[in-house]
């Protein structure tokens, strides 16, 4: 689960983070007297759940109370494009205010876990402020690793050893070490994804900030975290998106696809896009109902689908094992019957049920293909796109 | 032959709630031999008059030699029950629960790494060996056959396509499982790897992988340097969008391995028959073995 | 460091343990008017750092506000002596009045640390409000031990087990579980030596609840637990004791004894205890000067075992390995002065700057006698002593 | 021969504050093989003009090999030189430390089960082999001999009065170890014993127990068993009041295990020549090897 920036700071100076002095509004008025406290000059940051906002707008340095007012009113209510959104953008409800700092080395610190080696891992480097994948692809010997062992977590020479290959100043290194320290505690502590700070900053006083703040949660942990639970933020989601979650659906919109996927598990649901791919058809989504969805969650999975207008042709593949075929093949006939949809389904289903779900499908009155497997569900795929004028 | 379960199996099933009693009524229907289930409050009767109670692993494992567990509960009591079945002296763990908290896993990974004991998943279909009739998860007893291609995968249902095409096109399975598709999980392909490679019973091996982490190139690796069986591969998510699940940073630990393209190529380098779309797993089986 | 029991259940109540409801009072007056507000019955407890209260009359059942006063006038103020007190006791200064509860069954709980298995240990009774030492003597099989993973912790599964061990009923086995959870928790985070509830009770209404709470805090773990060094209670010391502790001397006042022994280092320090009970005669006390003890903290060793008015002589034992010899002679040269002490004083002073401490000791106009080793100075304790008249 | 330390030693020294510059001189002076010292902030810099200053002990190791490592720093930051140690793959290290609080040492015992290395202390003055001349820690230099007496204790200042008492009587000593008195340490007598029953230059064996824990038991048990040596042994606290010092429940863990009295029976079982006297350690070992 994503969170705003200004909520990530608010976690920093909880944990001794130093941020940058900073309000938060969604009133552009307001704006004005919040520049004037920080001496007429501070930077607007959108906040919006996407990466990349510096670069499309997102971030503005105003030198003047006037001028902050005008950007917050441009800013407050539009939606922000980025190259990690989709083509609808995100909106902007509220701005952070933030002073300015003088700056004089920029760095990048992040930590996650590394699936593989069942580790948090702290990343460093001394290229802060950057596109930090393209700083790990050109400059790879700039950006330092530090396994965390899972039980003792980071060490503090760990983090002072950090401090030094980060070239900090030796009257510095104590505030980095600390920082780094609080922020491992952050991360464990909240059952974070990944917290990141880019840039993270030494002023000409040498002393180290963190000037963004970006904080995932993990999604598993939240029945641990209440409080952060409350954080989330249905509107900075794709609407499909977000009605998915609420029906603890996993979905993914793809832009520019035409064939909505229904599939019941995560890797037969990308092999159901690869297949459609195959076809020379382009999958309007990943969709996985999982294993215990009951029919309302089946009928929402098939309304979500049906409410893309992109989507032409549905491709629905089910090899139950918990769930149970004809359960999802009466969620799905109630959901077109309310929809009205006409759209044509190309089904496979096997396992639990099978057979009395493929019953039910051909006896009711929608426009559905049967497929026994997925290479004929592949054919027949091929054979009904082009008939769509897609 | 088969790996890691057999006619030895000693089957315990931990917590039987809703899921877990389906799952545990579906393994004793397929004939597996489960010898205790546990679930704190029930102690003193037996589930479907065939298999008695216990409160703890401890008491269940002293008094029925149960040398497999397999876990249903919900996912914040997850660690403990893993841990409860290390510390009981279980030896193979099958962990089926979704949604275990990845910081639970990994501080699971560091408590057994040098343990005697071996963890699949969690969030995995686990494991089945169709010729004793051997069931330790949620893998349908139907759709499966004894013979002789091992299959480990990553995903639950595609390990069904993949067994139900194998069996569409002639082949049985020895052992077959599934690791899980969580990015932390306690047995991976090479463990499973090398465990059907010097398996009797198992002549040709499917692997299905999954685009995010570098695990199938490890595979890879260990393929060319000790496997000698052909194995067949299907990497899923090869049109998924890259950076679309993953997070930003996520992509500077295994920068693009963790695309199926990558993946192929490495199976490939290593001999493995890829196949590209995943409705061609039978058959290129059929294919390879000839 | 001890804490008083109130103190102990107010952080029982941070981690969400059970307590009777109960108030702190150093009022009499303020007794009656709490009496009333617990229904006219309460339990009084003498807020004091020694256990067996129970026995001499430190806690006292009440039936009425007004014999409630009567008992507190008659405890606030005096002195507690009990079988783990020194003969003259320790002051009641504040009292606890706490409500009285139904009892059903008295449990027996602590936590403490088994240096052999480097681990903490749960250890738990059916046998509840005894003493738990005999408990462990008589019925062993009664006692249960749990060793606590020490990078995992106490896990649920265990709390669980030791519910069903002491045959909790299965409607409470949740709450002693999250109650043993709880009290680790209390235990690792702040750095306990040992926390014990006995008993821990089952009421008629089977709820779990800490009749009692003692809580130790690890002395050197204090640094990082400054809200807690606060709890230090001076008065509930020995005043010699406790001016060793000013002083950062290890001290142990031993009644009865008329050596009193200076020594660096603890295991020679008791060797050196040993030695003088060898020869006849009992140590005074225990004093470890420590390696790193300046001129002033050997001045204030010295007069600690001389303001002992049972010292007859003096027993100093000095290996200098980082401490040097002429400090120390040094120190007790001025203290001796400053106090005018006349007592006979045997001393071996071996290793840095041996030669410098004996001769100014020498050349001091104390009454020394200076050993070349241990064996010598048994010897002339031998020989010193019967003309003392001890 | 000698036990853990000899002419092989590459020591390096972590902590040179007041304290530790002080040891480090007298280490230096005495002889030992010093290579390194670390201090955050002075790499670049030399300690007397001799010894080269790093930040990091990874990096003093990388550059000079330092095999063991010897710990001044303060008790709050001990947990994590330790671990800086062993991470950067010292063999022996010794913590001098005094006042580590005592759930930072559990944590750095499970940390090091199942790695290649050896924690002496903490709180413990270290260990010292004469023969070539190797300090490592706070022994005195000056009042050890080369020999062939093995030294083991639990206390400081009083391994000094057994070393004094055995040069006194004309015995020089093998190795002299403090393993240290607090409640958790790295090595146990145990250790320290199979080592000097299988070292050659060691004929016989001092050993200085204290009250309180069970590990006299468990070397008188060690001996009995495993070691053919002579063994002198005294026990210090027989006057200490029971209780005392040990907290109320400490009691229940050990029971009068705990009491000196019980550790001599142990040993005299075990045929260690008991001596009951601290004054007698080095005539009894004089009777024992006439």
């Amino acid at each position: 689960m994503n969170i705003h920036e200004y909520q990530a700071k608010e976690l920093f100076e909880k944990y001794n983070i130093s941020t940058p002095k900073g309000y938060v509004t969604d009133n552009a008025e307001e704006v004005e007297s919040i520049i004037s406290k920080l001496n007429g000059k501070a930077v607007i940051k959108a906040q919006v759940h996407a990466g990349g906002r510096g670069k499309v707008g997102g971030v503005k340095l105003v030198n003047s109370p006037d001028e902050g007012k005008t950007i917050a009113k441009n800013l407050l209510g539009s939606n922000l494009v980025t190259h990690q959104t989709n083509k609808s953008g995100v909106p902007i409800e509220k701005l952070l205010i933030a002073q300015t700092l003088d700056i004089k080395k920029e760095l990048y610190v992040s930590i996650l876990i590394d699936g593989d080696l069942a580790s948090p891992v702290f990343i460093a480097s001394t290229e802060g402020g950057m596109d930090i994948e393209e700083v790990a692809e050109t400059q790879p010997e700039k950006i330092f690793r530090i396994k965390c062992d899972p039980l003792i977590g980071l060490t503090p020479y760990l983090a002072r050893d950090l401090s030094y290959k980060l070239n900090i100043p030796e009257s510095s290194i104590k505030q980095s070490t600390n920082l780094f320290m609080n922020l491992y505690k952050l991360f464990i502590e909240n059952d974070c994804s990944l917290v990141e700070i880019n840039p993270l900053i030494i002023t000409n006083n040498d002393e180290i900030i963190a000037l963004d703040a970006k904080v995932n949660i993990e999604d598993d942990s939240l029945f641990r975290h209440k409080e952060l639970e409350k954080l989330y933020d249905p509107n900075q989601l794709d609407p499909l998106e977000e009605r998915a979650i609420s029906a603890n659906l996993a979905y993914v919109k793809l832009d520019g696809g035409e064939v909505g996927c229904m599939v019941n598990g995560a890797g037969l649901a990308m092999a159901t896009m690869d297949i459609t791919k195959k076809a020379g058809a382009n999958p309007a989504n990943f969709l996985d109902i999982g294993g215990s969805a009951d029919q309302n969650g089946i009928e929402e999975a098939f309304k979500i689908i049906t409410d893309d207008s992109e989507v032409k042709i549905i491709l629905v593949n089910l090899f139950a094992g918990i769930a149970r075929s004809d359960v999802v093949a009466k969620g799905i006939i109630k959901a077109a019957k309310e929809t009205n949809s006409s759209l044509p389904i190309v089904v496979t289903m096997r396992g639990t049920n099978a057979d009395e779900g493929l019953d039910l499908l051909k006896n009711s009155n929608l426009n559905i293909t049967t497929a026994s497997d997925l290479f004929e569900a592949a054919k027949f795929l091929t054979e009904i796109l082009p008939n769509l004028g897609a | 032959m088969s790996i890691l379960v057999d006619e030895n199996t000693r089957l315990l099933i931990q917590g039987l709630g809703r899921d877990g009693s389906f799952q545990a009524s579906k393994t004793l229907e397929y004939g597996t031999n489960v010898v205790a289930a546990v679930h704190p409050g029930r102690e003193g009767t037996t589930f479907e008059n065939k298999v008695p109670y216990f409160s703890s692993v401890e008491k269940a494992v002293q008094k029925t030699s149960a040398n497999t567990g397999v876990i249903f509960v919900p996912a914040p009591f997850a660690m403990d029950a893993i841990i409860e079945q290390v510390d009981a002296g279980i030896h193979l763990i099958v962990c089926i629960t979704e949604g275990v908290p990845v910081l639970d896993m990994i501080k699971i990974m560091s408590y057994i790494e040098n343990k005697p004991v071996r963890l699949i998943g969690s969030n995995c279909p686990g494991l089945l060996t169709p010729s004793t009739k051997t069931k330790v998860g949620i893998i349908p007893g139907n759709i499966v056959k004894p013979g002789n291609i091992g299959v480990v995968s990553r995903s639950g249902t595609l390990t069904y396509e993949a067994i139900a095409q194998l069996v569409q096109n002639g082949f049985g399975q020895s052992t077959c499982v599934g690791i899980g598709g969580d990015p932390v999980h306690g047995t991976t392909f090479t463990d499973v790897l090398q465990m059907f490679e010097s398996d009797n019973e198992t002549e040709a091996i499917v692997l299905i992988g999954e685009i995010g982490g570098t695990r199938e190139q490890l595979a890879a690796e260990y393929i060319k340097k000790h496997v000698t069986k052909p194995v067949v591969s299907y990497i899923a998510g090869q049109t998924a969008p890259p950076g679309k699940r993953m997070g930003h940073a996520g992509a500077i630990i295994t920068g693009k391995a963790a695309l199926a393209s990558e993946k192929n190529t490495a199976l490939s380098n290593a001999g493995v028959h890829v196949v590209e779309s995943p409705s061609d797993i039978g058959l290129r089986m059929k294919e390879v073995m000839r």
